[in-house]
């Protein structure tokens, strides 16, 4: 396995009161996304774990363009990978982030 | 050793044990006077339909009786029988029983122990000696959940390397060792002393629940299991 | 003197050999490879019928099993390379020359066998092309054709798949060619016929159905939330603004996952009646829901599809049908109707470049091309008015004056950014260009080309290629809706922001679209079952595509 | 669109569990936060999943607090390893020690290759805590309907449940399709033959044959449904329970039980299926054919007279626990089955030999029609399980 870790700033804090969310499966083509607040409203950690070697600057594009489309800070977040494709990747960060600001039941 | 070996080892005062195709049922009386009640799944054949319900007949029969008289279950078996006839039928649910009423057995009384001295596989030894309160082995046992040829062709793994990670860990290699080491067998037996004697030893300790993932941690095999059960059990009662 | 009639007395002779091994047209199935070895000559042009799905596949056996020293370097003139016995021949020496159309299945082996010089390449068509050929200097001399039965005078019925059989025909039969015929079974009277006996000399009973290819079954099982995420793009960004209404669809999955989304996502955007009614298509079964839920008004179909015969035949206001009640396609009609009568092509291919060419061959497989170039190109000779033509030409030429201004059809490269296997559909280079190199050919073997391409769908947005005023504007189109490709990290980010402000590129919010809502609850029919029971049972899909 | 079904075999482990019991009222057990993967996976370069692909925890059903688990049949096929069986064991030996019914949704393929070992003693511990739990009294209900089915060990397990609800997609078996034309060749079973593999182990034969016991659509909705009734039929007081730890004699309870199933059926039915409950009250006693008429009646009405008509072989309203008088019926049922089907060269032979006139219509049948005819002609399990 691969271990890639991210901690970049992220202007947009995340909203809600869950403290967690989980999105996808580990799956092949598929990914699951584990979505945890942090103490640095400001920031985003993401730490992926991954079994397709040498793709760091793939991760590190997706990374970016989420923190910069989605209300990314005080959250961490951690990545079982299936061999994903970016597109899929995107996409359940972004129903991370949903998830975890829906309001509590 | 063989079946013969192993019921004149164990009732060296003679048994009423006897052959019906590949199983054997019958009992026998220990040194000491206990009436051990046996049935056996022999010769390293599939456990089909009309295996499994035969046995759990015999096993049934015993179960109904107030005596709390023991089941030793002797076993060498191949895998289930895969077939399209069994599967039609609903193999599940024979299996199935067959394991419920070793288990029913157990609960009204009757100890029930398993003697795992050849072969076993997959869903037969899930039905059969893992069903009992007690397995025990002799040595050259050779258990196996799935060969290492079938693991190949779904891991894509060659088979060399896949040896040599078994190794490393007793996980998922087939063999008495690695069973041993994840807890599925209490003990292995010493061939070369009395059978009678080890069952009389057996027998005299009570048995204290189902200890499998204690015993698989001891033993380094399953480092995880018994403390994620015991935490959602406390958790669930919490 | 010259002799007028060399063809038909080579036919003569023909006939005359085949008949020692036949009883009037009927051939002695055990026989088969001693007949075709005698109505055969070395250096003829065969056209083997078989298509993307019906296949004349006994005689295709037949052929393969002759003996290489007596019939060897025929040209096979084919639409589809298909069975294993269609590159056999050139393995074994019988067939040196290739003229064909698709290659799906034999994609790997055809492409190595081009590489090691096994074949002689004279060119990969489209349907069409290939077609008119026939009928100018690729005319066989020999036709070996398919249909599901036959009486005694030869007269055949084709059922549903009639597909390339008349064109084949017609080209051969009265090109003083000779026609041999497979059929399942031998009837007193046939419910229909599709292809009178006068142009047929010989039928072989084969005594099974010939094969056909279930290949526009998509499992609704399989779609994903991007691909559907694609389709709300497309039914929002295009089908709704150019208000399409006559159209062709590819196989993929993504416009099989626009199809389900008409009575759902279409409804609820109230466009029913507004677009999607007339079609050039196979039968697809994931139309069936929108058929069920009025959608449609009619289909010309260029061949069937595996379990849709009885659906078919009971919806015969919506398809072409014969007296029998069954399907009657024709690939070459519904072809030029693609071409001709069509304002929409949309479809999926595996690469596109910087341009906008688009190829479905990489560099180990060479796919061919089907019916794709034909229906994603503009047809020049159009001259009939539509609404969406009309504007997609307005707004690649806004300068000329409408009456002497061209129409434009839209042709749609539908596509995820990345593909199976984590390919990326953008690339600097198509793979076809590093074959034409490889093979020294004339033409790389584009699909569709860039001047064809209007528009590009993937899940990060559409381009409009019709606005690009210049080749750098273009490129930054293209590069601006390709993802996390290299090509679309390499983009001009201003200039991309320029672009999407003039509406060449549209992101999903720019059309009102959250990628989040994309889900599979929104498909008509979430699995073959669904379409099944959509179909009031009617539809009856084969064994491998049921999950009951 | 929440009007539109929820597919079931669609669905996720975590979208199931939402979809089966009372909004908000799941509470997950060493969830996904605690990061308890499996620590065998690693060898094999394969990545974990933070769950190990099971999810277990407690909620209610309609108010009543149950314990639940649902596998996830896309990682790994829901195969159990070493940490996911664990989960589920200590689950049910928490049921056995609250008393507390569990329902089970299964996905699985069954042992994980890569901790074979692991997973098949878990398999074993795992039966061994059901039964545990169900002579104490507890209902263990499985629901089958998943991508992976129920293979394997998990159809051991589901074996020894109290109830089985399946629906058409649901496969229940041991060997699978390719294990099997692998083994023992194509000529045997062509595992690309789905329409065979479906007739073979699909919840349809297994309901026509005895092997499941409540059938329903592919629809969340409708498991939630069928797993609330066969729940409600096994109110068995708690101080009943303690009184009589291990097997009951039937006589005893039987009274009691009949009293206590008829007024809770009758309560929790509610609406247009009190018809159905109290027509099987009275022929015969409730028992699982309340199940079945509740969830008939939620896949479209009409069934209802079809289920009440069906035979039972016992006369309680209440369900024992597992007991010796439990297995004698099961035997009797199988030995039953192998007597009247044992020749039968395909599952069609079987469904015709049960009486129904076109064996060969019935894949192709739609839910309600198929439960209608089930209902008529199936071998009933009733409380043989």
């Amino acid at each position: 396995m691969e271990i890639l870790h991210f901690d970049i700033a992220a202007p947009t804090p995340a909203g809600g009161t869950r403290a967690m969310a989980l999105v996808g499966v580990v799956a092949s083509g598929n990914l699951e996304v584990l979505v945890e607040r942090s103490d640095t409203p400001d920031r985003c950690a993401i730490e992926i774990s991954t079994a397709a070697h040498g793709f760091r600057d793939l991760w590190d594009a997706v990374v970016a363009d989420f923190v910069g489309r989605r209300a990314a800070g005080g959250l961490r977040i951690a990545i079982n990978d299936g061999g994903a494709r970016p597109d899929t990747v995107s996409l359940r960060l972004a129903q991370g982030v949903r998830m975890i600001e829906e309001p509590e039941a | 050793m063989t079946p013969v070996e192993i019921l004149a080892s164990l009732f060296p005062s003679g048994h009423s044990v006897s052959a019906e195709g590949d199983l054997l049922f019958g009992q026998g009386t220990l040194p000491g006077g206990t009436v051990v009640h046996v049935v056996g799944a022999t010769a390293r054949a599939p456990i089909g339909i009309d295996q499994a319900i035969r046995l759990s007949g015999a096993v049934l029969e015993i179960a109904r009786s107030d005596d709390a008289t023991p089941i030793l279950f002797l076993v060498d078996s191949a895998s289930q029988r895969m077939s399209r006839r069994d599967e039609l039928l609903g193999l599940s649910e024979y299996l199935a029983h067959l394991a419920k009423s070793l288990l029913v057995a157990e609960a009204r009384g009757h100890r029930t122990i398993g003697l795992l001295y050849g072969g076993s596989a997959a869903g037969a030894f899930i039905a059969t000696a893992l069903a009992c309160g007690t397995l025990v082995a002799l040595p050259g046992a050779h258990p196996e959940v799935m060969d290492l040829a079938s693991m190949a062709r779904v891991t894509k793994l060659p088979i060399d390397v896949l040896e040599a990670k078994a190794k490393t860990t007793p996980v998922f290699a087939p063999g008495l060792d690695n069973l041993v080491s994840v807890g599925g067998i209490a003990a292995v037996w010493n061939a070369d002393e009395s059978l009678a004697d080890q069952l009389q030893a057996l027998l005299a300790r009570p048995r204290d629940g189902d200890d499998r993932a204690a015993l698989g941690e001891k033993r380094g095999g399953r480092p995880k299991s018994a403390r994620i059960a015991g935490e959602v059990a406390a958790a669930a009662q919490a | 003197m010259r002799q007028w009639n060399t063809r038909k007395a080579l036919r003569e002779e023909r006939i005359a050999a085949g008949a020692g091994f036949a009883t009037g047209k009927l051939v002695h199935p055990e026989t088969l490879v001693d007949f075709l070895e005698a109505v055969l000559r070395a250096g003829d042009r065969v056209c083997l019928e078989g298509d993307n799905q019906k296949q004349a596949d006994v005689l295709a056996k037949g052929l393969a099993a002759m003996d290489p020293a007596r019939i060897h370097d025929l040209h096979m003139v084919q639409s589809g390379v298909v069975l294993p016995e269609h590159l056999d021949v050139f393995d074994s020496g019988i067939a040196k020359r290739l003229d064909f159309s698709y290659s799906g299945p034999q994609s790997a082996r055809i492409a190595k066998m081009l590489f090691g010089g096994k074949i002689e390449l004279g060119a990969i068509h489209t349907y069409l092309e290939l077609f008119a050929r026939y009928f100018v200097d690729l005319t066989p001399q020999v036709a070996l054709i398919a249909a599901v039965s036959a009486d005694r005078h030869g007269n055949l019925y084709t059922g549903p798949n009639t597909e390339d059989t008349p064109t084949v025909v017609e080209a051969t039969s009265f090109g003083s060619g000779l026609v041999i015929a497979q059929v399942g079974e031998i009837v007193d009277t046939l419910p229909r016929v599709d292809i009178p006996g006068d142009q047929v000399h010989f039928v072989l009973d084969a005594g099974k159905p010939f094969y056909v290819e279930p290949l526009f079954t998509r499992d609704p099982a399989a779609m994903t939330e991007t691909q559907i995420l694609t389709a709300m793009l497309a039914i929002k960004g295009l089908y709704q603004p150019y208000g399409v209404r006559r159209l062709n669809h590819g196989i993929g999955f993504n416009t099989a996952a626009i199809e389900l989304l008409l009575p759902t996502y279409g409804e609820k955007l109230g466009l029913k009646g507004k677009i999607c009614t007339h079609w050039a298509l196979n039968p697809h079964p994931t139309l069936i829901p929108a058929i069920e839920a009025g959608w449609v008004e009619q289909v010309h179909c260029f061949g069937s599809e595996v379990g849709m015969e009885d659906y078919l035949a009971a919806r015969p206001d919506i398809f072409f049908t014969g007296p029998d009640g069954s399907l009657r396609s024709n690939r070459a009609f519904s072809q030029t109707a693609g071409l001709y009568a069509c304002d929409m092509f949309i479809g999926s291919t595996l690469q596109i470049d910087l341009a906008g060419h688009s190829s479905t061959i990489t560099a180990n497989r060479i796919a061919g091309f089907g019916g794709a170039p034909n229906m994603g190109s503009d047809a020049r000779g159009r001259r009939h008015p539509s609404a969406p033509w009309l504007q997609a030409g307005a707004e690649a030429d806004p300068d000329t004056a409408a009456p002497l201004r061209r129409g434009r059809k839209l042709v749609v490269q539908i596509g995820e950014t990345f593909g199976e296997g984590n390919a990326p559909l953008f690339v600097e280079k198509l793979g076809a260009l590093e074959l034409a190199e490889k093979l020294n050919l004339d033409l790389a073997p584009i699909m569709v080309y860039a001047d064809d391409t209007t528009h590009i769908v993937t899940e990060e947005g559409i381009a409009n290629l019709l606005l690009c005023r210049t080749a750098d504007e273009r490129e930054q189109a293209i590069r601006g809706v390709a993802g996390f490709t290299e090509i679309g990290r390499g983009r001009d980010k201003a200039m991309v922001e320029r672009l999407r402000e003039r509406k060449i590129i549209q992101r999903p919010e720019d059309l009102g679209i959250d990628p989040l809502d994309a889900n599979r609850n929104m498909l008509a029919a979430r699995s073959i079952k669904d379409l099944m029971l959509a179909s009031g049972g009617l539809y009856r899909p084969p064994s491998r595509f049921r999950n009951w | 669109m929440s009007d539109i079904r929820q597919s079931w075999y669609e669905a996720g482990a975590r979208e199931r569990i939402a979809a089966l019991v009372d909004s908000g009222s799941f509470a997950e057990f060493v969830g996904p936060e605690r990061r308890e993967t499996s620590p065998h996976l690693g060898i094999f370069d394969l990545p974990a999943q933070f769950d190990d692909g099971i999810v277990v925890g407690s909620a209610t059903l309609d108010g009543t607090p149950i314990l639940v688990a649902a596998q996830e049949g896309r990682f790994m096929g829901g195969a159990f390893g070493e940490v996911h069986g664990a989960k589920l064991t200590g689950l049910l030996r928490a049921a056995k020690a609250l008393g507390r019914d569990v329902v089970i949704a299964f996905d699985t393929g069954g042992v994980r290759l890569q901790e074979a070992n692991a997973g098949e003693i878990a398999i074993a511990e795992i039966m061994r805590a059901v039964v545990e739990a169900r002579i104490a009294g507890v209902r263990v209900v499985g629901l089958i309907g998943g991508r992976a089915g129920c293979y394997g060990g998990g159809g051991l397990i589901a074996g020894c449940c109290s109830t089985l609800i399946v629906s058409e997609q649901g496969r229940i078996s041991v060997t699978g399709p390719e294990v099997i034309e692998t083994n023992m060749g194509v000529e045997e079973f062509d595992s690309r033959d789905r329409a065979l593999v479906w007739r073979t182990m699909g919840g349809k034969h297994r309901t026509l044959i005895g092997g499941a016991d409540v059938f329903v659509d592919d629809d969340a909705a409708a498991f939630r449904d069928a797993a609330r009734a066969a729940l409600a039929q096994s109110a068995r007081p708690l101080s009943v329970r303690s009184a009589y730890p291990h097997s009951f004699a039937l006589s005893e309870v039987e009274g009691l039980g009949s009293i206590d199933g008829a007024s809770t059926s009758l309560s929790t039915n509610g609406g247009g299926s009190i018809d159905g409950a109290s027509t099987s009250l009275s022929t015969n006693g409730g028992g699982s054919i309340g199940g079945a008429s509740t969830s008939l009646s939620t896949n479209g009405g009409g069934s209802i007279d079809g289920a009440s008509t069906a035979p039972s072989t016992n006369g309680s309203g209440e369900r024992p626990g597992l007991d010796l008088d439990t297995l004698a019926a099961e035997q009797a049922r199988l030995e039953r089955r192998i007597a009247r089907f044992g020749d039968a060269a395909d599952a069609t032979d079987i469904w015709q030999a049960l009486g129904i006139d076109d064996p060969k219509a019935v894949p192709d049948m739609p839910a309600t029609a198929f439960a209608t005819l089930a209902a008529q002609y199936r071998e009933s399990a009733d409380d043989a399980r």
